[in-house]
């Protein structure tokens, strides 16, 4: 954690209340760009509420988000969007009813003037689709395709394809990887290191270890809305991740009183 | 019956599928056709739009026939539309609504009818003499300006303000006959009703029934359906006026089809109404009530 | 589980006063409304007659009809669905009970089950195609609407080339089963109050003397049957949280075992049922059917509901609450008249009292359900 | 990602025969309904003057009225809202236009640009409301449905102590705004037309010798122009983009960057402003404004929008789909007085046909977008 | 594996085909009275889709279901609860609207005559209510306390409390603990042992190896439609199993396409 590369994003102190929930408790985390950084949690740990405050979804209760040096105060994912930081959601910011290049390119739409007046550019739009979604090794039938006939792995592909796509200096993958097979896994992971070798920094949310290990630089793990701290490569091992995430201690003191079954 | 010219007749009213009053008019409108050995059709806009109805004179001249029989309910609109069928070369008889002059600047055969507004006047002047100095007319459609007219003329032929002696009573007879009692309630001294057709007549004997006033109240209504009849007889409505629809619709097709077929016109317009029905002379009207009269 | 300590229950409890848990009740908004709209009218019309017994029969029984309908729409709604053919449906039971009891000339009370039956068989059909092909109920009781309201113009203008057909109360007369649903009940009770000077009495006209209310009407004896059976029903009983649950979330529902479609059919045959109530009190008061009746009327009955607290998209609401929605619909409509005021206003207070009162619905449900 | 075989691509785009790709779209359902109702009539009434000259431009003329509104309620539709007050604007525009420029005596193009300021801010009201209380359309714009037609029949009835303003045409005469709404165009085409003996030509009275059909009506211009707007728009745009994606998932979509909030209000006002063509070139063409116009014409765009393959929830259908829906209605409206069936059986086919519709957009709407 | 005791459920074979998509592709398992099944896999695994084969949810496309040795085909979730199969679905079978005893007996209302008439008792279910809530650690403000406002991992205690107490001979639960902080957990897994001392199998479904491990008698693995076999408890370690839910092989494949970065 030496301050050698400045952080791209850094979040102090957050907090985040709903009504009487207390999603977030004060928690700091820094970005550093190129980087892969882990978020692991057990479920309702705060990780997607945490990188909603960073997305511009969520207004932070109190605490202070500093992009590449500079306070930030996002009042919409637009406004993130615009600095430069994707986000692939959770629940699947894509639309069943609507077709693939259409959904690549929400929000973002490509514009080909005619006659001075703005058209979305289908032609370029539905070649960039078809490139795009082939590279992440998906076959469509054509860029017209309703995502809503694609698998969820599909589904979860389009999203990833579109974030990286858009270039961000940030990507932000909620759980990208928990609808998918093992193979289409395999291809996020790739993505991920490919993307981060570009000197984009990624969070990466996940709560499979192994998926964590296998393209994490740093490890932040979420504990009921309270960060455990921040682990680099190296310094920790799956085990120790695994214990930390399930509540380490107190997990074993419950496998205790179960009586001896374990 | 061995005429075998195929004329055929539209009659395109301005009243909604559910009017009752219609009724009267279809049912004259068949016999006619049948005793003269014509085809008739009868038309009208669904929801009583009359931007529709215009429509439906388009369609009817489009589909062209040998006369259209129709009604002016509103000379702007429909002005355009029969003008064009009359043009086209279409005979178009006026019924029902519309004034004489109307009729001649349209180019229309003849009238046969009641223009709204004089037989409200009329009723309004005879109310008048029998010593009425203030009324509620019930408006069960209010936003059609049509039957308004009635209540307007009535008010003039009274020499009395309109002023919110309309009351908007919506369709449903519970709360036409609760809208009439608590006018009638509040306004105590109002002096008559006139409503505008069965729609609001019957809730409204009902209630002058109920609140005892039956007999008592200066009470005329327009257009006859079975229960006004019977109010008629018990005294409770002193006169409706009938405009006698069977020869809305009957003497057009009538005049028409003796045109067409023999050349022959009546010189002047027909005024079917305004014919006051009252406790002297029901009994013919009784019996087919809603049906022919 | 057994020596669980009361104890602790009870300072949960605490936490929220008894008083507010006591308001915060699906029925505030429309017990609000009705102290809101009773006092505005004793302020405005306290002189009109709105408020002696002739007054008050009179708003009563504008308001009951109202209920009528909205019992069967709350149900419904709460159920998840809702129903746009009430107001065909009614004017296609008073026309079926006038043919079968006037024009094919039935014993009245044959004529108004067989009404029942079919009325209800159409209900059914709205239910099984909406719970069978999953379309929303918005466009399949549209089409019910536009059906119904065609055969109510159609089937009469056939037979009898009329589309109102009357004698109706002669018919019924002396049927046992006709007498449920049209005169009053009470009149001796009422001659006494008159003669005692408690209520009016007519000073003029042919029955001078009488009191000016003779009777509670039927109608008024059904909407508060209805009002008693779908409040029972709702809260107390094992298929009133199967309405819930159907409503809540169907799928949820399904899971937990209960047989939503059946529900959701059923609640569909019982808002045909109170629209067949509706239209035989019509009859039988009125003596004749007519094809425009019940016009615009499911817009009465969901707005009646929605400003009972109701939710739109279902799981939730109160019978009591509708009820109270239909009577602050009604006061509101003839208060109008006693107030004097312009009555083609009625529709912009109406408009403006709906949007109010949903959005004080909302918030006192969120409050409830901790929604977000 | 540049050497991406496009082979690949091509090979798996043959899975799916261009015959069904071409054939399996939104409007897929609109066009066999269409194909179908002409066929119907064809049959049913190739003898009536449904298919002359004059018989086209009246069937023509309907449809392009459905056309005006079903536009704005489609794309409102797919944004995910909808609006019941579409008919009472009809009635309230027209009534504006008729008070500002008749009663008042403003310049005729003062009364039209100011009553489409007005409307459209009913629009925005609409939705403001909608957006920002988050409560169901259905039941704010049943609101502003009763709220803009009480003013209709309040403020005439008030002013003129009538509730029909004539007097219209003349006011317009020679304005340069009311003549984009009035009229028609392509006279001297129909003329010719007209001597050439290929359409019928007046034979008597002060037009005799001009055509039948004298033009174009600006209602079919307008109809034409909203068409091909709102398809371009939805189809073309980026805006068209966020249209289906506000009304697909109004979260995702916001998550994505779409200005959720401003699309679904901007289609609102788009909705007001269809309705205040449509009332416009109503009053134009007739001369009067009613407050008894628009009538149920809510009812008759959803319908359109709906039998034109939309979904009734947002996020699914094609402006050239309602076209088709409004085409249908039409045709089947007034194609039933050409074939001289007993119009209030009417209702009962379009009930049919909308159940049927939508249960084959249903159907269509699966296969395309793997719905479950 | 050895038949000494009957199994309560068991299902041979199972297929189910949504459509085009292949969710389980011939799964047997067997049930043993009074054990804890534990089903993992990845997300996507098919999990789901099973249980609900064995609650009357889905038909199976091929395959039998025997329940106590006889064959059974379930039309729908209510004959499977009559016939003793209680389930706590993933998707949580509760409704927020709704108050939190209205819930806890949705479908099972317990009925009290009033002059012959069935009625809805209130007041036993309300009692019921309080003490099973209290009994599972959940504090209620009263038994009409809406389930919409209560927290997610209180409402996934509604729904187990309502499970057990309903007392069923197979309790399915489907990631009752992917909701719930550890402290909750460690209550669910204690009732989970006490429910299969009385003799009731449960099934239990986790992606979390030390969960299942804690109560776990016997292991099935889902991967991607198909059972990777069945273990017993000692036979294999939380190490091996996190293998094979991972994808075993395959991802140690994954780990070195990534190009020695791992
Ligand atoms: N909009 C909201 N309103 C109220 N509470 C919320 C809201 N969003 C999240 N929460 C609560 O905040 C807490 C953290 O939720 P969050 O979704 O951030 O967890 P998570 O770590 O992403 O879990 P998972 O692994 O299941 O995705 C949970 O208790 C949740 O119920
Ligand atoms: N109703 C359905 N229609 C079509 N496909 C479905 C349906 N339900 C599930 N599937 C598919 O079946 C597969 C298995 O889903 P299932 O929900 O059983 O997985 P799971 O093991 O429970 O995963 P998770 O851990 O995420 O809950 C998935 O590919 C899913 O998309
Ligand atoms: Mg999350
Ligand atoms: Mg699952």
């Amino acid at each position: 954690m030496e301050p050698t590369v400045k952080p791209i994003v850094s979040m102090k102190d957050i907090e985040k209340h709903f009504g009487s929930v207390i999603a977030l408790n004060g928690v700091s985390v820094d970005i550093l760009p190129g980087e892969c950084h882990c978020l692991l949690g057990d479920n309702g740990a705060g990780k997607s509420t945490f990188i909603k405050t960073m997305s511009g979804v969520h207004r932070p209760t109190s605490g202070e988000i500093f992009f590449e040096g500079r306070p930030m105060s996002f009042a919409d994912p637009r406004d993130a969007i615009a600095a430069g930081i994707a986000t692939v959601y959770q629940d699947l910011a894509m639309i069943p009813l609507m077709s693939v290049s259409r959904n690549f390119f929400m929000g973002n739409e490509p514009i080909r003037r005619i006659a001075g007046l703005p058209f979305f550019d289908h032609d370029l739009a539905n070649r960039v689709t078809m490139e795009e979604m082939q590279s992440m090794g998906i076959n469509l039938r054509g860029p017209d395709q309703a995502v809503g006939t694609l698998s969820g792995g599909e589904r979860q592909t389009v999203a990833i394809a579109r974030a990286v796509y858009f270039g961000a200096k940030v990507l932000i993958l909620d759980e990208p990887t928990s609808a998918l097979g093992v193979r289409q896994t395999s291809n996020v992971l790739a993505t991920i290191d490919k993307v981060r070798k570009k000197g984009i920094a990624v969070v990466f949310i996940t709560h499979n270890v192994r998926h964590a290990m296998a393209v994490g630089d740093r490890f932040t793990v979420l504990n009921r809305g309270q960060t455990l701290g921040t682990a680099e490569r190296g310094e920790i091992t799956p085990e120790e991740l695994q214990d930390m995430m399930a509540g380490g201690q107190e997990m074993a003191t419950l496998e205790g009183s179960l009586g001896g079954t374990v | 019956q061995a005429i075998d010219d195929d004329l055929s007749y539209i009659m395109v009213s301005h009243a909604p599928d559910s009017d009752a009053w219609w009724n009267t008019i279809k049912n004259a409108l068949n016999l006619a056709g049948e005793q003269m050995g014509v085809n008739v059709e009868y038309r009208n806009p669904p929801t009583g739009d009359l931007a529709d109805m215009a429509r439906i004179i388009e369609q009817a001249a489009a589909s062209g026939p040998d006369g259209i029989i129709t009604t002016v309910a509103d000379y702007d609109v429909l002005a355009g539309p029969i003008r064009s069928a009359v043009d086209q070369g279409i005979d178009v008889i006026i019924m029902n609504s519309g004034t004489p002059e109307q009729v001649r600047e349209l180019g229309a055969l003849m009238f046969v009818g009641q223009p709204e507004y004089d037989a409200g006047l009329a009723a309004g002047q005879r109310a008048k003499g029998d010593g009425v100095e203030s009324f509620v007319c019930v408006n069960h459609k209010i936003s059609n300006p049509v039957i308004a007219d009635r209540c307007r003329g009535f008010a003039d032929g009274l020499g009395i303000e309109l002023g919110s002696s309309m009351i908007d009573s919506g369709e449903d007879p519970a709360e036409i006959k609760n809208r009439v009692m608590a006018y009638l309630n509040t306004n105590p001294d109002t002096d008559a009703i006139l409503t505008l057709g069965p729609t609001s007549a019957n809730p409204t004997i009902q209630a002058v029934e109920e609140m005892g006033l039956a007999g008592d109240i200066y009470f005329g209504t327009f257009d006859l359906g079975a229960e006004i009849v019977q109010a008629i007889k018990d005294g409770t409505i002193q006169w409706g006026i009938d405009q006698q629809p069977f020869l809305q619709a009957y003497l057009p097709v009538v005049v028409l089809a003796n045109y067409d077929r023999y050349g022959v016109l009546p010189g002047n317009n027909v005024n079917s109404g305004p014919g006051f029905v009252t406790a002297d002379n029901i009994d013919k009207v009784e019996e087919l009530a809603g049906e022919f009269r | 589980m057994a020596d669980t300590p009361q104890a602790v229950i009870d300072e949960r409890v605490k936490d929220v006063s008894p008083w507010r848990k006591a308001l915060i009740r699906p029925e505030l908004g429309g017990i609000i409304g009705t102290v809101a709209v009773f006092t505005f009218f004793a302020l405005l019309a306290h002189d009109s007659g709105m408020f002696n017994a002739q007054g008050i029969l009179n708003w009563s029984t504008v308001s009951a009809q109202f209920m009528i309908i909205a019992v069967g729409a709350c149900l419904l709604m709460i159920a998840g669905e809702f129903d746009l053919s009430v107001g065909s449906m009614i004017g296609f039971a008073g026309m079926m009970i006038a043919i079968f009891g006037v024009t094919l000339g039935w014993p009245m009370w044959i004529a108004i089950l067989v009404t029942f039956a079919i009325c209800m068989a159409f209900g059914a059909l709205n239910g099984v195609i909406v719970v069978r092909t999953g379309l929303p109920s918005f466009i399949v009781t549209l089409a019910t609407l536009f059906i119904l309201r065609g055969f109510t113009i159609f089937i009469p203008q056939t037979l009898e080339r009329k589309t109102i057909i009357g004698g109706i109360r002669e018919a019924a007369e002396g049927d046992w089963l006709a007498a449920l649903f049209g005169g009053t009940i009470g009149r001796p009770f009422f001659q006494w109050l008159g003669d005692a000077g408690v209520i009016g009495v007519f000073d003029r006209g042919n029955r001078a003397g009488e009191p000016v209310v003779n009777g509670v009407p039927m109608l008024i004896i059904w909407a508060f049957v209805l009002i008693v059976f779908g409040h029972i029903l709702l809260t107390r009983t094992r298929f009133g949280n199967w309405i819930f649950a159907a409503g809540g979330d169907a799928q949820a529902a399904r899971y937990a075992g209960v047989p939503v479609d059946r529900v959701k059919i059923l609640m569909f045959v019982f808002t045909a049922f109170c629209a067949t109530v509706f239209a035989t009190c019509q009859v039988m008061e009125f003596g004749s059917a007519g094809a425009d009746r019940g016009l615009l009327k499911e817009f009465e009955a969901i707005i009646a509901v929605v400003i009972g607290g109701a939710l739109l998209t279902g799981g939730y609401g109160s019978v009591i609450g509708a009820a109270l929605g239909a009577l602050i619909f009604g006061v509101v409509q003839q208060g109008l008249f006693f107030a004097n005021v312009e009555s083609s206003l009625f529709r912009v207070f109406l408009g403006v009292i709906l949007l109010l009162a949903v959005i004080l619905n909302t918030y006192i449900r969120r409050i409830i359900t901790g929604e977000r």
